[in-house]
């Protein structure tokens, strides 16, 4: 049997192979053409069993009786399957259709069958500790949300002036707004050097070209293949060059192309450098204008917003918003695919339906406030929440590890304390109590799912192999 | 011998013996002179001798050459044997149409009849005088006294002149079967002729048996089934108008696709086999078919005249004493004359006079209904039923006179030429539809009027009950959450009070209608002395009037309701990252700002959930307004009953099948030979097949066609997906054009009316040209679509399109009697 | 021997593609030798009932309810009373379905299985493992395949895929590619170009540096068929060269995306699309160039590039599925499935062409000699042959093993049709798959009893054959004699079947 | 479904003209046949009279008319009369009025179809198909020879099978006549008749 290092030589499909070299080492994942048909194969390895004996489905596990005969069966077929293909040695098989071959149609040359075959190929086996990292995104998304439903407890239940939570998140996002904004100045920076890079190689000729743009373009990559968690920040996938991207993420090259049209079809991120101010300015001056019209949309509208629903009963209500939160944490786009300057991922990205049934989710909750200033307070605070904030959370993932650290943390004791206050019903002690008790469950449960993850991952058993579509990778457009 | 006369002579012979007494005594002395010298016996010798001669010779020789004569007649054809004959044609297929009124006696007779091909001949009348019948044709002493030229029913018939087929049951024997005179034995035990035709195995005979229609009782036979509608409407009516013409269009393009596929068909056929003459014989021989009736009568009436001489001239005396016998006659004839000659023209000039005056009323009053603001738009008599019906009868008014001037064209020639039965059918049917209509309608009408009170009270009681309270009560039950929907309450408010305002007003007005409502009832019961369709249709105006209050609720509730839609997909666009791109009309992916998207989110939640509010107020009048289509439809198929209704054909379906032919039908009959009267003629017979001819009745199904076509049209206007379609987006549902409605009743009637002067002109021809009738009708027709009505015409309107169309549409008309 | 065949499959003409032209040209040529073809599909659009096309090639469009792209709705049983009828009056001796999509594929071995058929089922397409889509239809084909006789592929890597999506015995499984018909794709005639003395190769060849090169790309633009690809590298190939045009045929979903390419840089006069071309056509759009792209992302076989390379064009090709066997390498470049490789192929390509390495004016003769239906049908024949015993087991199978797999029970007892064997196979397809499609199998062949009640064998009338053509083999049997009757139908009904 | 067993029955008086009769009732040739007939008719025409009786009378027990109409005295007095006045009055309108009309659409409707081909040279071909009733006429459709186009025999999908038919492509129409729609008779049959008409329909060639 061929060892597996010996396929980058001789395999026409180019697959990466460091992502699972550390699986091919324990197993050569080298099949003899009857373990496809003798479901029953003996398992060769410890981690990952034969890859039909799962791959063929659960028919595999058959009794230790018929294990022994397959198991005989097999050695004899490979015997006089030896012993045939020496009998007629008429010039080598060759895996071409276009030479007429003295071999029977029905031939399989056991060195070449099923050599380009490769089981969980882009296998990473995950560091508890990323993965507990990574896991902090839900924990945000999830904490906010448990924020927002306290927050509207407590102005629903008076307790809370809506106008105190406004004002608060309000000058939340505004600050949030001006961190932005630097980041954004530093990635501009960052950006043109790279697409100066790119315009000097690609001027050279084409074969330098390709490898001078992968060196130059890792992180565009990245952020090409949109979608992919641990994409940021994962050393191990950025150095694997291109192709890469974790097994787990079905939205790779989704067919709706969202990568691809991410790449030319959004509005040009700065104005036309014909006008006087720079392009930043423009910028900033758009933002605060959409900032002020839905400002003054959601004034004119919070009285119709607050009678929108009031026929409904409140038990519908609850009901419908509790589906609403539930829609929009299940279906939050947690892979902060678009990192740094992809204004059109984070402009894509509302843009989905979390956000939408979070913002129904408040519209509906708000007809149950008493007043026009409670409606408009709770609207603006879940936009702020749901539209605003997340893209905030994702650009400080990106930017500084510490500070997503930090923030995680802080939701999770605003959280803890949310609920404790409004279990309670308004005692700080509860509150404190909340605070820890939430934090250490959160931290708990990290833990648990991690391990968990990980565990199960020994159970993944994926073929791969010439014939599944290749992933196309696309470069960022360079107009 | 009278007794007196027998006295009389008996008295006179003995006086004159008295008187010349002597010279009986010389006779007597004569006599016994004679007897001695034996001059008796002698004599008696001679007459034995003679009268011996006579038996021994010249009695056979008289019986072989009256023979002969019979055998070996003198015809012009007589030169070729069938033999040969048969030879130059292959095995030959002899056939011999027989009429089933032909005498079956077994005296002899000579066949008359068309012979189309020397092997195919069609019997028309068996003439029992054996003699000279052949050059009575021939000089035409046959034809004399007929009641037109004969030349145009033998024209009609293929051009071919009568002549002798053959001899029925001669006295001789024949030897050899001869196509060009046929021999046939008959006997009264089968109707079925035997064609006498021994020992040739290359003839095969069909012998089939028509029966004769009788054209006085207008009876005819056709290959195709008569058409009651006129066949000038080729063009679809409704085209362009939205749903229906979405109909149209998909029955196009389905025929289109079997059109094609047809083609394929004929160029898939392998064999194409070249028709025989025979084969295309088949229409003539049903035109000759028709035609044998009134030929056959002629003929048996003139067979007695052949031979004798032409009447020689009348004495003097005879002429005075016809004279003196006829001066009653003469009286007679003079006041006649007197009569056609003063009174009748007065009347008829009067008469046309009136006519001419009625028709140009009607044109006005057409042209008035006619009349659009703008072309294209729709006329008066496309928006009210009653116009509609003012319409018709208008046009049936101006169409009866030319219709029976065709009839009367069908007086004047022979009743075999049965082009104008349809013709003459649709004018009853329209009369007696006229006549129905009139007698219900003074029923209705007088019941109306009897009771105007008590019907005003009803139909004021209905609308009240139904278009004003009900609609209020269903409107206060939608605005407080019908049915459990929990709608927004301040929309619903809002809603329900600005229709309940609305319908608060339009009760105001029907309050100040209440009082003439009765004067209104009246008005109809006296109008349906013009026909129950009017009333009917007055109502079903009535209806839509007093309903434009529902009318206009779904229009403004279609229109809410739509536009909420629209704007609810286009934020759902907006959602999927996508936007319509109204210049390539599709949907592009494009990407919003945030600020879009947020207040796209806040504005769908707001429609959304104040859609099923709206939905509701539309749903209601859009229910209503189809409870109102639907009243007025069935009203329409009412009118359409009563004004198209084939009541004529029908009565002359169950009466006289025979006169509503719908193609031929043959019966095999097996007739044994032992039916056949001897037995050298049994041996000597070719394979012989008897079939009978019928015809087959017009099925009903046929009659009532239009009634079906009527019936699919309306479920394919209001069941298409295309209407519910527009219901469920709130768009606009046209009710059903009446065009498409009508087209039905006018197919009654030619799209092109005549004009007055076309009119005047044929009123008052003096002989009209017999001839095909609607040839003329069409003629007329086309001669007057050219200077007609163009300006009345608008561009995509169905009556415009006949209009242009007509002098084409003439020409069909011809096609389609020919 | 001649054997009575009936393809069943859910796509045929009228419907345009590689699987429907497959089964047209395969059926063609096996008539030609000497076999009876029939072919059973459901119906299309003004085209339902019984049709002949040329060649005496007999259609059965089953009226069935067609659920999605021309696949019809997954019914397991409602098929079989039409379908024992056919076969029955038609006296079929092997079924060959087509298509791991088409479900009337599927069902029609289930029953011919039922009825104690051969069956021989051809894969046209690969799958992957991952999505659930993807999944279900393997379950579905192991189905299937655990009780065919066998399986015939279009290419090694098809046949890998095969084997592992049904757990096949390798052996049981023959590679079989497509063809083209050579001569519907020839190059410009070859007498109008002036060939250079020195070596014989057409002039057109030698391009000079000013000449417009054209690059055709025929494609569905679909996600699979690489279109992104194709959106994303043209604008960088105009860029890079700019003697260079496009014609890109075909239409999809993606025709909007690639049209908006167009659009922002814009190149409209550069890139012309035809949309969507019959297949007739495609020679005719092929000739007008000199490279054709091919940026799919997964191919089992490619028609299109040897379609390609018969017409003289030079091949650039993305690196997957079979695409790599498919073609000799000089006449073929090959790219990673990326942006950048693929550019940088195209333009090797485009430097070749103009120095004029290469010789496309043999690609047409070569290509001929490399891929021909009549072979295609030979080989067909020859796995008939194996599958009914004519071959013995030694020589299809090539190595005499035990008793585990004989010519007569064939191996691991396939040929037997004792419903209790079948049961066994079906068995083994997994837990609870395994169970149901036992009891799927016990309900045909319930089914199957019923009908032979219901409507017995004798009431059924046999057809008139057409006329058979002379076999091509020693082994002729008795062809049975036209009648005139035969000949008027199928004359009547002739019918090109290329028409859209 | 199979084809229901059906007969092929020829007249052909001469070469010139054939009729085909296929037919799914027995040919009446032997005695017990005919007397079987005969009785069935028979008796379908007594039951018939016997139910319009009854409907007689339970109109005259519902609405009894004055004197001199409605069912004579000896026939209400005759024992006919007795059983029916007695089902009369035993039996409900709603259950009787449907009871009735279907036994009495059972005696009208005749046991068998029957459809025929009438070949006639020189003139066109005839095609005839029995009505499922006995009120009902049987309907023909008459194609003279110079609109018959052509005359093949084809397979179409019917239900769960394949049949064959014997078609008559009229020149002119969007649709072919098809002949024996009802009962498609076997292929043998179809192509005796296909041979028979069109030996029958054209001159033969010389």
């Amino acid at each position: 049997m061929t060892p597996y290092e010996g396929l980058p030589a001789k395999s026409p499909a180019k697959f990466p192979v460091s992502g699972s070299r550390k699986a091919q080492i324990l197993d050569p994942s080298r099949l003899a053409p009857e373990d496809a048909f003798y479901a029953q194969s003996p398992p060769r390895g410890r981690r990952a069993p034969s890859p039909l004996g799962l791959g063929l489905g659960v028919g595999g596990n058959g009794t230790p009786k018929a294990k022994g005969r397959a198991g005989e069966a097999r050695r004899k077929r490979t015997k006089d399957r030896g012993r045939s293909s020496s009998r007629r040695r008429k010039g080598a098989w060759k895996k071409l259709l276009w030479v007429k071959q003295s071999y029977p149609d029905n031939y399989t040359d056991e060195y070449t069958f099923l050599d380009h075959l490769q089981r969980n190929p882009r296998l990473q086996p995950y560091e508890f500790w990323r993965l507990v990292a990574d896991s902090t995104v839900i924990v945000q998304h999830v904490c906010s949300v448990i924020i927002f439903v306290c927050c509207f407890t407590g102005i629903f239940q008076e307790r809370v002036s809506p106008v105190t939570v406004v004002g608060w998140s309000s000058s939340g996002t505004v600050l949030g707004w001006i961190l932005w904004d630097f980041w954004v100045g530093q990635e501009e920076r960052a950006q043109k050097m790279v697409e100066e890079a790119e315009a000097s190689s690609i001027e050279g000729e084409d074969g330098s070209s390709a490898s001078s743009a992968t060196s130059a373009s890792v992180p565009m990559r990245e952020k090409d293949a949109v979608g992919i968690p641990y994409a940021n920040g994962n050393a191990a996938a950025s150095s694997g060059g291109p192709g890469i991207s974790p097994g787990i993420s079905l939205a790779v090259g989704h067919p709706t192309g969202a990568p691809t049209f991410a790449s030319y079809s959004h509005l040009p991120p700065y104005g036309d450098q014909t006008s006087s101010l720079s392009p930043r300015t423009q910028q900033r001056i758009a933002t605060i204008k959409s900032a002020i019209l839905i400002y003054c949309a959601l004034l004119g509208l919070s009285p119709i917003l607050k009678s929108l629903t009031k026929s409904t009963t409140s038990d519908s209500i609850w009901a419908i918003s509790a589906w609403l939160m539930g829609i929009n944490v299940a279906f939050f786009d947690y892979g902060g695919g678009g990192g740094a300057n992809s204004d059109v991922t984070r402009y894509r990205f509302p843009a989905s339906l979390s956000t939408n049934a979070a913002l129904m989710a408040s519209t509906v909750l708000a007809s149950r406030l008493s007043s026009t200033t409670h409606v408009f307070s709770l609207t603006l605070f879940s936009i702020e929440v749901f539209g605003l904030f997340p893209v905030f959370r994702r650009h400080l993932r990106h930017v500084s590890w510490r500070a997503n650290t930090v923030l995680s943390f802080l939701l999770v004791v605003a959280a803890g304390g949310a609920i404790g206050v409004t279990v309670s019903g308004g005692r700080w002690t509860a509150a404190i109590v909340g605070s820890v008790l939430g934090s250490m469950l959160i931290v708990l449960a990290m833990g648990i799912c991690s391990w968990w993850l990980i565990g199960l991952q020994k159970y993944k058993n994926e073929i791969h192999g010439p014939w599944d579509p290749a992933r196309p990778i696309i470069r960022r457009r360079w107009d | 011998m009278h007794p007196f006369s027998i006295l009389t002579v008996g008295i006179f012979v003995a006086g004159y013996t008295t008187a010349r007494w002597d010279l009986v005594t010389r006779l007597y002395e004569l006599a016994i002179f004679a007897w001695d010298h034996d001059v008796f016996t002698r004599a008696v010798k001679g007459f034995a001798g003679v009268s011996i001669i006579f038996l021994a010779i010249v009695y056979p020789v008289s019986r072989i050459a009256s023979r002969e004569i019979v055998l070996h007649p003198r015809t012009g054809a007589g030169g070729i044997s069938a033999r040969e004959q048969l030879k130059r044609r292959g095995n030959g297929l002899m056939r011999i149409f027989w009429p089933s009124d032909a005498p079956s006696s077994p005296n002899p007779g000579v066949l008359v009849g068309w012979r189309n091909s020397d092997l195919d001949v069609l019997v028309v009348a068996i003439l029992q005088d054996t003699r000279s019948v052949e050059n009575a044709i021939r000089v035409g002493n046959l034809f004399r006294s007929s009641p037109y030229p004969i030349h145009r029913i033998l024209e009609r018939c293929g051009k071919s002149s009568l002549q002798v087929l053959g001899s029925v049951n001669p006295v001789v024997a024949p030897t050899t079967f001869n196509p060009a005179s046929i021999t046939c034995y008959t006997s009264p035990r089968s109707r079925f002729p035997h064609l006498f035709c021994p020992d040739t195995k290359e003839v095969m005979v069909q012998v089939i048996l028509f029966d004769r229609p009788h054209p006085t009782r207008m009876q005819y036979i056709s290959l195709a089934p008569i058409s009651l509608a006129l066949g000038d409407k080729a063009d679809k009516s409704g085209k362009g108008f939205p749903p229906l013409d979405g109909v149209e269009a998909a029955e196009e393009r389905e025929w289109e696709r079997k059109q094609a596929l047809v083609e394929k068909l004929k160029q898939h056929t392998v064999v194409r086999h070249s028709r025989a003459q025979k084969e295309l014989l088949l229409p003539v021989i049903v035109d000759q078919i028709n035609c044998s009736y009134e030929l056959n009568a002629l003929l048996q009436s003139n067979i007695g005249l052949i031979g004798t001489r032409s009447r020689r001239a009348l004495s003097v005396g005879e002429h005075i004493v016809e004279s003196a016998s006829n001066l009653w006659d003469l009286i007679l004839a003079w006041l006649w004359y007197i009569a056609t000659e003063y009174i009748w023209p007065l009347q008829s000039r009067l008469f046309v006079f009136a006519l001419i005056a009625h028709r140009a009323a009607g044109e006005v009053l057409l042209r008035i209904l006619d009349w659009r603001l703008f072309p294209g738009h729709a006329a008066l008599k496309d928006v009210s039923a009653t116009a509609q019906q003012v319409d018709i009868r208008l046009q049936q008014f101006c169409y009866w006179p030319i219709q029976y001037l065709t009839l009367r064209k069908r007086k004047q020639t022979w009743q075999s030429i049965t082009n104008s039965h349809p013709e003459y059918i649709r004018f009853y049917n329209s009369l007696w539809l006229v006549a129905n209509d009139v007698i219900i309608g003074i029923a209705l009408g007088s019941y109306i009027i009897e009771n105007a009170t008590f019907v005003a009270a009803q139909v004021d009681k209905i609308l009240t009950a139904y278009t004003i309270q009900g609609l209020q009560a269903t409107i206060i039950w939608l605005m407080d959450w019908p049915a459990g929907l929990k709608l927004n309450t301040e929309l619903a408010t809002f809603l329900g009070d600005l229709f309940l305002w609305v319908i608060d007003y339009w009760a105001g007005c029907m309050a100040m209608l209440r009082p003439y409502l009765p004067g209104i009832i009246h008005f109809i019961g006296f109008s349906s002395f013009a026909g129950a369709t009017m009333p009917i249709s007055l109502f079903s105006d009535l209806v839509s009037l007093l309903t434009l209050h529902i009318y206009s609720f779904y229009v403004a509730a279609a229109r809410i309701y739509n536009w909420q839609l629209t704007i609810i997909i286009s934020l759902f666009h907006l959602f999927r990252g996508k936007k319509r791109n109204v210049l390539r009309n599709r949907i592009d992916s494009c990407d919003y700002d945030l600020d879009q998207l947020l207040l796209g989110t806040i504005l769908f939640t707001l429609l959304f959930f104040l859609l099923p509010t709206v939905f509701v107020f539309y749903a209601c009048f859009a229910v209503a307004r189809m409870v109102v289509i639907g009243i007025k439809a069935g009203l329409d198929t009412a009118l359409a009953c009563l004004n198209h209704f084939p009541l004529f054909a029908l009565m002359l379906r169950f009466k006289d099948s025979r006169r509503l032919p719908g193609g031929i039908m043959f019966e095999l009959r097996d007739v044994g030979n032992e039916k056949f009267p001897t037995v050298e003629q049994r041996e000597g017979s070719a394979p012989t097949s008897f079939i009978h001819l019928k015809s087959v009745p017009l099925p009903l199904r046929a009659m009532l066609n239009e009634y079906f076509q009527l019936g699919n049209r309306i479920s394919k206007h209001y069941v298409s997906p295309g209407v519910i379609l527009c219901l469920i987006t709130g768009r606009f549902v046209p009710p059903i054009h009446r065009k498409n409605l009508y087209s039905l009743q006018y197919s009654m009637l030619p799209k092109q009316r005549v004009g007055i002067y076309e009119l005047w002109a044929r009123v008052t021809e003096k002989d009209a040209k017999v001839g095909d009738g609607a040839y003329d009708l069409g003629l007329v027709n086309g001669g007057f679509g050219g200077n007609g009505y163009v300006g009345g015409g608008s561009g995509n309107d169905g009556y415009g399109h006949r209009r242009k169309g007509s002098g084409n549409g003439v020409g069909r008309v011809r096609v389609g009697r020919g | 021997m001649t054997y009575n065949i009936a393809m069943v499959c859910d796509f045929f003409f009228p419907q345009p593609g590689g699987v429907e032209s497959h089964i047209y040209q395969l059926s063609t040529k096996l008539i030609d030798r000497g076999h009876k073809v029939i072919v059973i599909t459901h119906a299309y659009e003004g085209r339902t009932g019984v049709r002949y096309l040329t060649n005496g090639l007999k259609v059965y469009h089953v009226p069935f309810f067609v659920l999605y792209r021309e696949t019809t709705f997954p019914t397991v049983f409602s098929f079989f009373p039409i379908f024992r009828n056919i076969i029955i009056r038609e006296s079929v001796e092997i079924v060959h379905g087509h298509a791991s999509l088409s479900s009337f594929c599927h069902e029609a071995i289930l029953h011919a299985r039922t009825m104690g058929l051969r069956t021989v089922f051809t894969d046209h397409s690969l799958f992957g493992f991952a999505d659930a889509a993807s999944i279900l239809t393997n379950k579905l084909l192991k189905f299937t395949l655990s009780d065919v006789d066998h399986v015939i592929c279009v290419s090694h890597t098809c046949k890998e895929n095969t084997v592992l999506r049904a757990s096949l015995d390798p052996l049981m499984v023959s590679v079989i590619p497509n063809a083209v018909v050579a001569e519907n794709f020839r190059p410009l005639a070859h007498q109008e170009h002036v060939t250079s003395p020195v070596d014989g190769r057409p002039l057109h060849h030698s391009l000079r540096p000013h000449d417009t090169i054209t690059i055709v790309v025929i494609s569905r633009l679909f996600y699979n068929k690489g279109t992104d690809l194709l959106i994303a590298a043209i604008p960088r190939i105009c860029a890079a060269h700019p003697y260079v045009r496009f014609i890109i045929a075909g239409s999809g979903p993606k025709a909007i995306d690639v049209e908006q390419m167009l659009e922002r840089n814009v190149l409209q006069d550069r890139v012309d699309m035809l949309g969507p071309v019959r297949h007739e056509e495609v020679r005719d759009v092929m000739v007008r160039g000199h490279i054709y792209l091919h940026p799919s992302l997964t191919e089992a076989f490619g028609t299109v590039i040897v379609e390609a390379a018969s017409c003289g064009l030079y091949v650039v090709c993305t690196r997957v599925g079979g695409i790599p066997e498919v073609l000799p390498p000089h006449m073929t470049t090959f790219a990673k499935p990326e942006e950048d490789d693929l550019v940088a192929a195209t333009s090797k390509a485009i430097a070749a062409l103009r120095q004029g390495r290469l010789e496309t004016g043999r690609f047409h003769e070569q290509v001929r000699t490399m891929y021909s239906w009549t072979d295609v049908a030979e080989r067909t024949e020859r796995v008939y042959d194996g599958i009914s015993g004519v071959l013995s087991e030694e020589e299809f199978y090539g190595s005499s093993t035990g008793e585990g797999w004989s010519a007569a029970r064939g191996r691991a007892g396939v040929q037997s049709f004792a419903l209790i064997d079948r049961l066994k196979r079906y068995y083994g397809c997994g837990i609870w798959a395994g169970k149901l499609f036992c009891l799927c199998v016990v309900i045909d062949y319930l089914i199957f009893v019923f009908l032979e009640l219901w409507a017995p064998r004798d009431r059924i009338d046999a057809v008139r054959d057409w006329p058979r053509k002379p076999p091509l083999r020693e082994s002729s049997s008795a062809t049975n004699a036209a009648i005139g009757l035969g000949r008027k139908r199928s004359a009547r009904y002739r019918d090109q079947g290329w028409e859209g | 479904m199979p084809p229901p067993p059906s007969a092929l029955r020829i007249t052909r008086p001469t070469p010139t003209t054939i009729s085909f009769t296929v037919s799914t009732r027995a040919p009446l040739e032997t005695i017990s046949a005919r007397v079987l007939h005969y009785l069935s008719l028979a008796l379908r025409v007594v039951i018939a009279s016997a139910i319009l009786f009854l409907l007689w009378t339970k109109w005259e027990l519902l609405y009894p008319s004055v004197e001199g109409g409605g069912v004579p005295k000896w026939l209400v007095s005759s024992w006919p009369g007795k059983i029916a006045t007695l089902m009369a009055k035993g039996v409900m309108t709603r259950y009787l009025v449907p009871l009735a009309g279907g036994v009495l659409w059972l005696c009208a409707r005749r046991g068998y179809t029957e459809e025929s081909l009438l070949v006639l040279r020189g003139l066109g071909i005839q095609t005839t198909s029995s009505s499922s009733t006995y009120l009902s006429t049987n309907s023909t459709r008459f194609i003279p020879t110079t609109s018959i186009q052509d005359i093949f025999i084809h397979e179409a999908f019917k239900m769960f099978e394949v049949r064959f038919y014997l078609a008559i492509v009229v020149e002119g129409e969007q649709d072919v006549v098809v002949v024996f729609p009802s009962l498609l008779p076997s292929l043998t049959i179809l192509e005796e008749v296909w041979r028979g008409a069109r030996s029958c329909l054209y001159e033969p060639k010389t």
